[in-house]
């Protein structure tokens, strides 16, 4: 006779496959997992409540630091929310200046993701292979902003550098490129059976569930529904580039691979249209106050990050200091599906689960 | 000249020679080790746009493994209090000693064999089976979770992958009338096997790979689900012994590829006068740099699917196989 | 001596030597609490905040006569012909009927205004100009003049162009209640114009629920969930979107401080539920019948609720 | 089998490509002129006005002035000027306050210490750091 025993196997904080602190308790039945608890909280920053006791301008480098992979959205998000409470106008310039470097970190978050989705999965290469392309982008916004990964680069009412001599040049020739490099990732990953069976049919839900849990992102338009804030409520200047929404119908982890790689695509279409319209002068500063102090209210606005939906509510009492500030942080939303696609799998697709939905333990955990 | 001496008469001068030669194989296999540790990091990272090891031992990192032996020598050895001591510090014995032992019966060349045993195909098989026990007890006797799924998948993994590999050999055996490993290479001079027997071979190569817990079959260990598997809990020299089992295993599993397959160290036509040994070093590093080819460029399978893939692929192949050599072995027989 | 006295000797003893004991363990005791008494003022004990509730009630108070103040200051600007500028801060307590009764009466007035004179700039500015005045005196007539009511009236811009969807989320919301359910109503200008709607505490769960399941509303997405402590009350707030009909909405609403407590709908939407749990870690909102309800982000053992603006950070070593 | 065949060559084909990695203590950092690394500090264009001090997010600058030592000039001078590079996070926002460029970046980033105090630079160590000074400082 055997005797079977359910087994309860902490998975993290400290985990290859964990991407930062998260821990994920979970009840198995062999390799079979009956019951999962994500445990969160391990990178609790507090920046809601630090950004109350800071003006906006010294909170963008707070923003920086909660999806580390893709800083410049958040950075956006801020301005942008502070700019539509004060209605304030920003120059065509900064505008695109902007748009190019959201969609640069766009690319670079998708690049990320890509390797260490391949890397969970056991394929060491691709890694390294999408680190060389990420690190040409890092360079790029580094010589704009002046760093790596924590930008701090947009302000409220433009941007803080203007582009330097032969940028625009740089990222002009930096799209045939990376088109090329992404043929060639589809040679060693894309078509790979291997990699087709570990992802086909793995964490999938509907159309319905997504919505119902909140998803955003790739996360929701891996199951067929077309919605991307950059094309269904443009902000900012989306409303100038034709690109097209990235979708796929399978809802599963293939579909979510699917979207990210077709994102880098139409990233790159993006960049390419900006770059091309890219006004020839013109100042990269609105005309903004010089203490910024919204006026009383509250705002929500919401963009489309690599991750998601990004939001931010600001609720402000007309100071200099935000009463509230809240970020809808996409991954924290994202996360909560977890628990119920894994119960049923085995350990190998819990990694692969778990990577398909793309989080940053830095916006998780605020 | 090595069965000369196992037939000889048992005198000192004898045991003495032989033991030396034992000694000179141990030292060209760890050799080996160090060697291949480092032609697969630098390999792995000329595939990966990187330099690789470039440190110690001048600009190809000639020593860079000579210093990591030295720092897992060096290392405290710690046991975890919950673990089973006993089998925890017999266990990387039991994985280690089988990957030696099934070096007696590969012919390097013509000459150098330690043992010529009729069956030695079988032996092989036999005895390299016996590295899944021990890596079952490190995952058991650990207490660790991870450790214990390590070994399971191991176990599991070991089992369905068996018996593909002696079924695909079925057809060389068939060809060649004779389990004896001289017999079999001294069969290719007509045509190596791996002509002969394409599906055995690659049935027989892929088996391997997962037997060598290899990518993609590197379940067991499975370093971004399990974090290290079954020798996760261990450290120092002990980690070093599996590390060494593991190499010395892929040296062995290289070599007997070389030789059932590849003609062993039989020279292409006209070339003759190049040695044996550089034919079987050649061949063999072939065999080797696929399998690190293969680790650079594949994903990791996942567990359940290895499973369907051995039993419903491999197994119907190998036997397709069989039955196929039978009827082409009637067929040469009729003219 | 005999036996029986050595043992009673003995218990005497013994029994002394407790009761000595005793009174060391209560002499103990009491420099204990002593030292607890003196150790443990925390800020959060009742009278604190009844003190605080005070100063609120102080604060408020100042808050209304600074209100007062800047209102009769927009009642002299606003004679003078110069646009005030649009707060948005709507005063809540009001009935929202009759201030959407006046701002359709200004948005007519407006429109009326612009077919009219659609020839040049300094036309437009005086119809605008006449047509706020009429509203202005219109609002006048009916009496009783709010605040609120005066910062609508005297908006300078056209009604908000979601104002009609606002009113539609009205109608269908008047159409399932008969009574009054909502506290408030109205366009959040600053936030890219999402009609908002502040909804009663008790009636905020069944509100959800007909978002949710409305054909005409249909608000299938759970955008955004989230508390704000404002001191005098907490607040939730809730952003919904239906992909169905492009539309979205705010949803609010208020709880008592001292006591928040909210129905769950994480029942309705699966995705509020670590939002809520966030609220609850964070301002301390009760959310019945959720369905896990723990801080998500600090963890059990921690003391006290970071975002609530009477915080005091708890530290053990310090 | 094609899909495995097809990676199998994309990976020979990187094997002869031009490596990535470089020698990186031994070769330095190739950094542009914007980039934010420790920073460098002018005592004698400082006017202590203190704006550095109150932008900065993390509050990791301290300083006191004192009165101009000669008497018939107005204004002060700086007198102690300290960052806290254990809490700094280099945001740019001191130098972006500046109204003189007192306080400027370098490209210098190696940071590592071996204690927690020599993390604490003055307004000794903060002048004399001056390789790689920044050329472009305002916007």
């Amino acid at each position: 006779m055997i005797r079977t025993e359910e087994m309860l196997l902490n998975v993290g904080p400290q985990h290859p496959s964990t991407h930062g602190v998260f821990r994920l308790v979970i009840k198995i039945d062999g390799e079979m997992i009956i019951d999962a608890k994500p445990v969160i909280g391990y990178l609790h920053r507090g920046t809601e409540k630090i950004a109350e006791n800071l003006q906006y301008t010294q909170i963008i480098p707070y923003t920086d630091r909660l999806d580390y992979l893709a800083a410049m959205t958040n950075n956006y998000v801020l301005c942008h929310a502070v700019e539509t409470m004060m209605e304030l106008e920003i120059p065509e310039r900064a505008e695109y200046l902007r748009i190019i470097t959201m969609e640069l970190g766009r690319i670079a978050s998708h690049l990320v993701w890509w390797g260490t989705y391949l890397l969970d999965l056991g394929a060491t290469s691709p890694f390294l292979y999408a680190f060389r392309e990420r690190e040409m982008i890092i360079n790029l916004l580094n010589e704009i902003s002046g760093g790596r990964l924590t930008f701090n680069y947009m302000r409220v009412g433009g941007v803080k550098w203007d582009a330097p001599d032969g940028w625009i040049e740089k990222v002009k020739a930096f799209i045939p490129y990376m088109r090329e490099q992404l043929a060639g990732y589809g040679d060693l990953v894309t078509g790979n059976e291997i990699f087709l069976n570990r992802v086909k049919g793995i964490g999938q839900y509907t159309k319905e569930e997504a919505m119902d849990y909140s998803l955003s992102g790739a996360n929701l338009r891996c199951t067929g529904l077309a919605w991307d804030l950059r094309k269904n409520e443009p902000y900012s200047i989306y409303d100038r580039f034709s690109f097209e929404i990235c979708t796929a119908d399978t809802g599963d982890a293939w579909g979510r691979y699917q979207v990210r790689i077709q994102e880098i695509e139409q990233s790159l279409r993006i960049l390419e249209q900006a770059v091309e319209q890219f006004p020839e002068t013109g100042e990269v500063m609105g005309k903004v106050p010089k203490v910024i102090k919204p006026p009383k209210g509250e705002t929500f606005v919401r963009i489309e990050s690599p991750r998601g939906e990004i939001g931010c509510y600001i609720a402000s009492e007309g100071k200099k200091e935000p009463y509230r500030l809240k970020f809808r942080r996409p991954s924290f939303y994202n996360l909560q599906i977890l628990p119920k696609l894994l119960v049923g799998q085995n350990m190998a697709n819990l990694i692969a689960i778990l990577g398909a939905i793309d989080i940053v333990l830095g916006e998780v955990d605020g | 000249m090595i069965e000369g001496l196992l037939t000889s008469e048992a005198t000192w001068l004898h045991f003495f020679i032989y033991f030396a030669l034992t000694l000179l194989l141990l030292l060209i296999v760890l050799g080996f080790v160090t060697y291949a540790i480092l032609a697969e990091r630098k390999v792995m990272g000329f595939m990966q746009l990187r330099h690789g090891p470039n440190q110690v031992g001048g600009r190809w990192g000639l020593l860079q493994t000579v210093a990591d032996v030295l720092k897992l020598l060096i290392k405290e050895d710690a046991i975890p209090r919950a673990a089973d001591k006993p089998l925890f510090i017999l266990a990387p014995v039991i994985a280690f000693t089988p990957a030696f032992m099934v070096l007696a019966i590969i012919p390097f060349t013509d000459r150098f064999q330690f043992a010529d045993i009729g069956v030695g195909l079988l032996y092989y098989i036999a005895v390299s089976g016996i590295t899944t026990v021990g890596i079952v007890t490190a995952g058991w006797a650990s207490n660790n979770k991870y450790a214990l799924m390590g070994a399971m998948r191991a176990a599991a993994q070991m089992i369905s992958y068996e018996i593909p590999l002696v079924m695909s050999v079925i057809g060389v055996i068939l060809l060649t009338g004779s389990m004896n490993l001289n017999d079999i290479v001294l069969a290719q001079e007509s045509g190596w096997y791996i002509l002969w027997q394409p599906i055995a071979f690659i049935v027989f190569f892929i088996a391997a790979v997962a037997e060598l817990n290899r990518v993609p079959f590197d379940l067991a260990e499975a370093e971004s689900e399990l974090v290290a598997g079954y020798f996760v809990e261990y450290t120092g020299f002990r980690w070093a012994f599996f590390m060494l089992a593991e190499y010395v295993y892929m040296f062995a599993m290289s070599a007997l590829i070389t030789v059932v397959f590849l003609g062993g160290w039989l020279p292409l036509p006209y070339l003759g006068f190049i040695p044996g040994a550089v034919w079987f070093a050649l061949k063999f590093m072939v065999v080797i740099f696929l399998l690190i080819w293969f680790r650079v460029t594949f994903p990791r399978i996942r567990a359940d699917q290895l499973m369907e893939f051995g039993w419903k692929v491999l197994l119907p192949v190998a036997i397709a196989n069989i039955f196929l050599t039978a009827l082409l072995k009637e067929w040469i027989n009729l003219f | 001596m005999s036996e029986k006295d050595k043992e009673q000797l003995k218990k005497e003893a013994a029994e002394k030597a407790r009761a000595a004991a005793q009174r060391k363990r209560e002499e103990r005791e009491k420099k204990k609490e002593k030292s607890n008494d003196s150790a443990s003022e925390m800020p959060q004990t009742t009278e604190d905040v009844t003190s605080n509730q005070d100063l609120e009630k102080q604060k408020a108070a100042a808050a209304a006569k600074a209100k007062a103040a800047a209102l009769a200051k927009k009642k002299a600007k606003e004679a003078e012909g110069t646009e005030t500028e649009p707060t948005a801060n709507q005063d809540l307590e009001k009935q929202k009927a009759i201030a959407i009764a006046k701002a359709k009466a200004a948005a007519a007035a407006k429109r009326k205004a612009k077919n009219a004179n659609e020839n040049g700039d300094s036309e437009k500015a005086k119809a605008i100009a006449a047509a706020k005045a009429k509203a202005a005196a219109a609002a006048k007539a009916k009496g009783k003049i709010t605040q609120a009511k005066e910062t609508e009236v005297s908006e300078p811009i056209t009604p908000s162009p979601q104002q009609p969807i606002l009113d539609r989320y009205l109608n269908i919301v008047k159409e399932h209640y008969k009574d009054d359910i909502l506290e408030d109503s109205y366009i959040n200008r600053m936030s890219k114009h999402v009609p908002t709607i502040v909804v009663k505490l008790e009636h905020y769960y069944s509100l959800a629920l007909l978002f949710k399941q409305h054909s005409g509303l249909h608000f299938e997405f759970l955008s955004e969930l989230h508390g704000t402590d404002f001191e005098t009350y907490m607040e939730i707030y809730v952003h919904l979107y239906s992909f169905k009909n492009k539309q979205s909405v705010a949803l609010k609403v208020k709880m008592d401080r001292e006591n928040p407590r909210v129905d769950s709908i994480a029942s309705i939407w699966p995705g509020a539920n670590w939002p809520e749990c966030e609220a609850y870690d964070l301002l301390g909102i009760q959310f019945t019948n959720h369905p896990d309800l723990h801080r998500i982000m600090l963890g059990e053992d921690w003391v006290g609720h970071p975002l609530r603006k009477d915080y005091e950070p708890y530290d053990v070593e310090v | 089998m094609f899909g495995l065949a097809k990676g199998l060559k994309y990976t020979l084909k990187n094997m002869t490509r031009k490596k990535l990695t470089y020698d990186y203590p031994n070769e330095p950092l190739p950094l542009p002129d914007r980039f934010r690394g420790i920073q460098k500090f002018y005592p004698e264009k400082c006017i202590v006005c203190n704006q550095c001090a109150n932008i900065c997010p993390t509050d990791c600058i301290t300083l006191t002035g004192k009165k101009h030592p000669d008497s018939s000039k107005r204004g002060k001078i700086i007198d102690t000027y300290d960052i806290n590079f254990e809490i700094c996070i280099l945001c740019d926002l001191c130098t972006e306050v500046c109204p003189t460029e007192a306080i400027i970046m370098t490209n210098q980033f190696e940071l590592a210490e071996y204690s927690r105090d020599e993390l604490f630079k003055d307004l000794v160590w903060l002048d004399e750091n001056d390789t790689q000074l920044r050329r472009e400082n305002k916007a």
